[in-house]
């Protein structure tokens, strides 16, 4: 039967318009635009525009020496900064044969996945913040100021720590380092669970987070995405398991991989890569190996000309470093295949027809770091 | 697959095309004209599944741009490169690509990336656009001897 | 003991001796008209204050120390850099509207306190439908706030203004049948006659489970009439920047923050009213000394603990809970508390014929 | 005080709010520029009309609760003497809320109140 008043009817004529959110938004976390075309408070059309801080990282690294050029590197995903120094470091390793002592090898294992504990936590505050819950973003600074305690304390800088060179790191760890990484983990062990209490549980956080902002398998793997963002979707992407480096191979540790496709997979994922980084610290902390933190290297490195590509698993996703050599002290060419970039793309298919608060929301479980898309 | 078997398999498939190896994985060149034909193979054939671009992005060898594609299979979980030579024409004048997008979506933004910092167009792309420096950046930075802009005049 | 009552009375007769009778009845308007303003100025003061310790203390943190023993002067110091803060209508706005709405908003919120009874006799007006008034009253503020988002000319604002309107709106009516459950109990709508029949104990007591109810949604209902998180959509600050008021800076800015703590008060007024006494004592029956000292307390603080109390609890909302969306936020009402509320009325009233209630 | 209170309370809000304003106006700086008066876009300068005819998803809301809130005034007087009425009163509001619930129903029926 015919319905006498049809509601729908008159909604169809409607005017569109675009909002841009972003790049002074508060919840873009950097300079990121969204173009986004609405009807009321639906999505039809989304295009993200980027390139506000763009540096010309790739064109500055032709310039300077390996060595140098790793300076660069942590400036673009501030929040991983130690494993973009990784990266190019093995990949300048690679390319000129140098090998790294087992504990260089160990403490940058240290490093990066404290570096991810701390680049998880300050996801979860700020998703929750995005969601519109305020408190835990505090929770989750106490936690994190803790460990930038210590790299401020060890590497001399909190976010852009540039203490991965090839051969090794910077400098040696501290004699406080491992009692103080065993209070951050001690911590931990007790602040997860309450971080659990405060937010897993909460009714209007998982109406928020459950069935919104669906990226299936297929289309994951059609725009390339990496990182939790993948795992979440089903796609086994976990570099540190796929191509071991650095002596991940010898830890135990799983690679959380989960199929709910949404941005409550995602948030629970990031919450389980949290609990194996503290694994794996726990199997390392009290077995570094004594010996040199750094092997001598040349002043001038010269890698052979060829072609290298090394990839690390950051906290957002792959980071590929691919690395054209000409037989020079520099890069002919250094291409950073960043993990936000590529996770960009899913900023289309994930909001097309879904609200404003929902952008908002699935946008949050992705994690972007804006530095990083733009380099 | 293993490298090994790969090169040989990449040997057999595609005749025309010249198979070679990077440091990291197996290289295969092929022309400009063959360059959907073999990525739709390398996507769909049961044996490869190189369904996954990780990375795409160009070097500029002076008298030639190389476009390199790393792709990867998320079955198999092998990787290789996939080149394609490029003729360099005289600015303002841009040399041409087909666009992967159709097969791989991932193309999208890495081709924009390309179009904008070393001005390579695709065709049969959705949205080519100067993604990062935006329509009024002079010139295409990344090409070798980019000549930089006055900034003052630029930012005017 | 005096009353606060007598004072009043006193300052009244005070008027008329010196006065000829029309002057007396203005100037008595007028001080009513300033105390009111005046308490409800310091009540404002004390929340935004409460407010950014109760959050600071939630968040692991101090909240304001630096202005003032435990930062007890930096509401002074806000209203000041407020007062210094240009206030400026954009180009493209609605230049009228623009201008208006921040007065209407505050002024409305303020008219909902004519009938509110502060204290045995102490009261502008006992009118009989006080209820009512507040109800019709209070629901005319969200026309200034869809006057500010759409006269803004900011696509935030519109967005903002049009949530406004459907989340207000809706809101109302599971608030009107909650306030009718006891309405129905109680069998007036007059204020003071409504903490009067409460001296015996308090409805939530007395009126068993249909009234716990009420009150439990009149609360949640409150705080989505109030614009506060979790409702507070037309604000939402990770999505809309700051909603309907992005525009707004200045003092005209300060009308809306102090509109939107003013009508916290004014429900939490209704809400202790109608549920927790208003300014009846609390006492235990039958233990005269317990109920002869909480006697001793003036009525006045009476209803300022209730309404602090329920204040606090909005407060708490906020800075626990995650924001809903905006149709799960119109589910929630149109699909569970407005049906429930109307069953829990019909139950209010079956316990009434029957006299189930104490 | 009677209806004079009302109008007290009236006047007080104008006045205070147009004296806060004028203090600020009269406190605060001023300087102007073009840029000033763009509406706030999160810093791009704004594309279209704003003033556009919006998605009727909201009103609908605002429809049904129209409906309602007549009922909800119907409901004030019966509710202020239920008590003396007795049973005749609550049989009549049972009758009276079914059909609000059937109208309620029916919005349900009609996808009023599913977003769109």
């Amino acid at each position: 039967m015919e319905p006498i008043i049809n509601f729908a009817a008159d909604v169809e004529k409607t005017d569109e318009f675009v909002v841009n959110i972003g790049p002074q938004h508060p919840s873009t976390h950097g300079v990121l635009r969204f173009q986004t075309t609405l009807d009321g408070e639906i999505i039809k059309d989304i295009v993200p525009i980027i390139g506000y801080i763009h540096r010309g990282i790739e064109k500055m690294t032709e310039f300077l020496s390996y060595k140098q050029s790793i300076y660069l590197t942590s400036r673009m995903d501030y929040l991983s900064s130690f494993m973009n120094n990784q990266a190019c470091a093995l990949v300048v390793e690679k390319a000129c044969g140098i090998e790294v002592p087992a504990r260089a090898q160990a403490i940058r294992i240290l490093m990066c996945e404290l570096q991810r504990l701390a680049s998880h936590e300050l996801w979860w505050g700020s998703c929750t913040m995005d969601v519109g819950a305020v408190t835990p973003f505090f929770m989750a600074f106490r936690d994190r100021e803790t460990i930038m305690d210590v790299f401020e304390a060890n590497t001399g800088n909190r976010l852009t720590t540039n203490y991965i060179l090839p051969g090794g790191v910077m400098m040696d760890i501290l004699p406080d380092f491992i009692p103080q990484v065993k209070e951050i983990l001690r911590n931990l062990k007790n602040f997860l669970p309450e971080y659990e209490a405060l937010v897993n549980g909460n009714f209007i956080f998982q109406k928020r987070m459950k069935g919104v902002g669906i990226l299936t398998k297929e289309q994951a793997i059609s725009l390339g995405v990496t990182g939790p963002v993948a795992r979440a979707s089903g796609i086994s992407c976990d570099v540190r398991k796929l191509h071991p480096y650095d002596g991940y191979e010898k830890l135990d540790f799983k690679e959380v991989v989960a199929d709910g496709c949404d941005s409550w997979t995602r948030y629970l994922v990031r919450l389980e890569e949290m609990k194996q980084s503290i694994h794996i610290i726990e199997q390392l902390i009290d077995n570094i190996p004594e010996g040199d933190f750094r092997t001598k290297t040349k002043a001038v490195l010269k890698a052979p000309e060829g072609e290298y590509y090394q990839r690390v698993e950051t906290a957002r996703g792959e980071l590929g470093v691919y690395f054209v050599s000409d037989g020079t002290a520099k890069p002919y060419r250094m291409k950073f295949r960043s993990p936000n970039f590529s996770n960009l793309a899913v900023a289309k298919p994930l909001n097309v027809g879904a609200k404003i608060g929902d952008l908002i929301a699935s946008m949050a479980t992705i994690d972007l770091v804006i530095p990083d898309i733009d380099r | 697959m293993n490298r090994e078997e790969l090169k040989a398999y990449l040997t057999e498939t595609f005749p025309t095309a010249t198979i070679g190896d990077t440091f990291d994985f197996p290289l295969i060149v092929v022309a400009k004209e063959n360059l959907l034909e073999v990525v739709g193979k390398l996507k769909n054939a049961p044996e490869t599944k190189m369904d996954f671009l990780f990375c795409e992005t160009a070097v500029d060898r002076i008298e030639q741009f190389e476009i390199v594609y790393h792709l990867t299979s998320t079955t198999y979980r092998h990787d290789m490169v996939l080149k394609v030579m490029l003729d360099k024409p005289e600015l303002p004048e841009l040399p041409k690509i087909d666009s992967v997008y159709s097969l791989l979506e991932a193309a999208e933004f890495y081709e924009n990336e390309i179009f904008d910092l070393f001005g390579v167009t695709f065709d049969g792309h959705p949205n080519l656009r100067r993604m990062i420096l935006g329509d009024e950046w002079p010139g295409y930075p990344l090409r070798k001897g980019y000549e930089y802009p006055d900034i003052e005049q630029t930012l005017k | 003991m005096i009353k606060l009552a007598d004072i009043v009375q006193w300052i009244h007769q005070w008027l008329t001796d010196v006065l000829p009778a029309f002057w007396a009845t203005i100037a008595a308007n007028a001080l009513a008209g300033i105390a009111i303003l005046s308490l409800v100025l310091v009540c404002v003061i004390i929340c935004v204050y409460m407010e950014r310790k109760v959050a600071a203390f939630m968040q692991l943190r101090l909240g304001p120390m630096r202005v003032g023993k435990w930062g007890s002067l930096q509401v002074l110091a806000d209203v000041i850099k407020l007062l210094l803060k240009e206030s400026f209508v954009p180009t493209r706005a609605d230049k009228i509207l623009f201008v208006v709405a921040p007065v209407l908003v505050l002024t409305v919120s303020l008219m909902a306190l004519a009938p509110v009874s502060f204290s045995d006799g102490v009261q502008m007006w006992d009118m009989n439908i006080g209820v009512l008034y507040i109800t019709a009253i209070s629901s005319l503020g969200v026309i200034g706030v869809l006057m500010a988002g759409w006269a803004s000319n900011n696509k935030f604002s519109l967005v903002g203004a049009m949530r406004a309107g459907a989340q207000i709106i809706s809101y109302e009516l599971s608030a009107a049948l909650s306030i009718l459950a006891i309405i129905a109990m109680t069998g007036t709508l007059s204020m003071n006659e409504l903490v009067q029949s409460q001296a015996d104990g308090w409805w939530i007591f007395k009126g068993h489970i249909p009234a716990v109810i009420a009150f439990v949604f009149y609360v949640i209902a409150a705080t989505a009439e109030c614009n506060r998180a979790p409702f507070d959509l037309a604000e939402a600050e990770q999505e809309l920047t700051a909603g309907y008021h992005t525009e707004y800076s200045g003092m005209q800015f300060g009308m809306f923050y102090l509109t939107e703590y003013i009508n916290m008060i004014v429900v939490s007024i209704i809400a202790s009213t109608l549920f927790l006494g208003g300014w009846q004592p609390f006492h235990i029956y039958g233990f005269t000394a317990f109920n002869q000292v909480m006697d001793y307390i003036p009525q006045f603080f009476w209803l300022m603990g209730k309404v602090f109390f329920i204040i606090f609890l909005m407060m708490w909302f906020r800075w626990t809970f995650p924001r809903l969306r905006i149709d799960q936020l119109l589910k929630l009402e149109w699909k569970y508390l407005m049906p429930i509320s109307l069953v829990n009325l019909i139950i209010a009233a079956l316990c009434t014929v029957m006299g189930w209630h104490f | 005080m009677g209806i004079a209170s009302i109008l007290t309370m009236l006047l007080t809000g104008i006045g205070f709010a147009l004296i806060a304003i004028g203090i600020g106006k009269g406190f605060g700086m001023h300087s102007w520029n073009p840029q000033k008066g763009e509406p706030y876009e999160c810093g791009i300068p704004t594309e279209g009309v704003t003033w556009v005819q919006f998605n009727v998803g909201y009103y609908l809301f605002s429809l049904v609760y129209l409906v309602f809130d007549v009922e909800i005034v119907f409901l004030f007087p019966w509710a202020t003497v239920v008590k003396e009425m007795g049973m005749f009163a609550f049989v009549e509001i049972i009758l009276f809320s079914l059909f609000l619930f059937m109208g309620l129903l029916y919005a349900f029926k009609k996808k009023a109140l599913s977003w769109m």
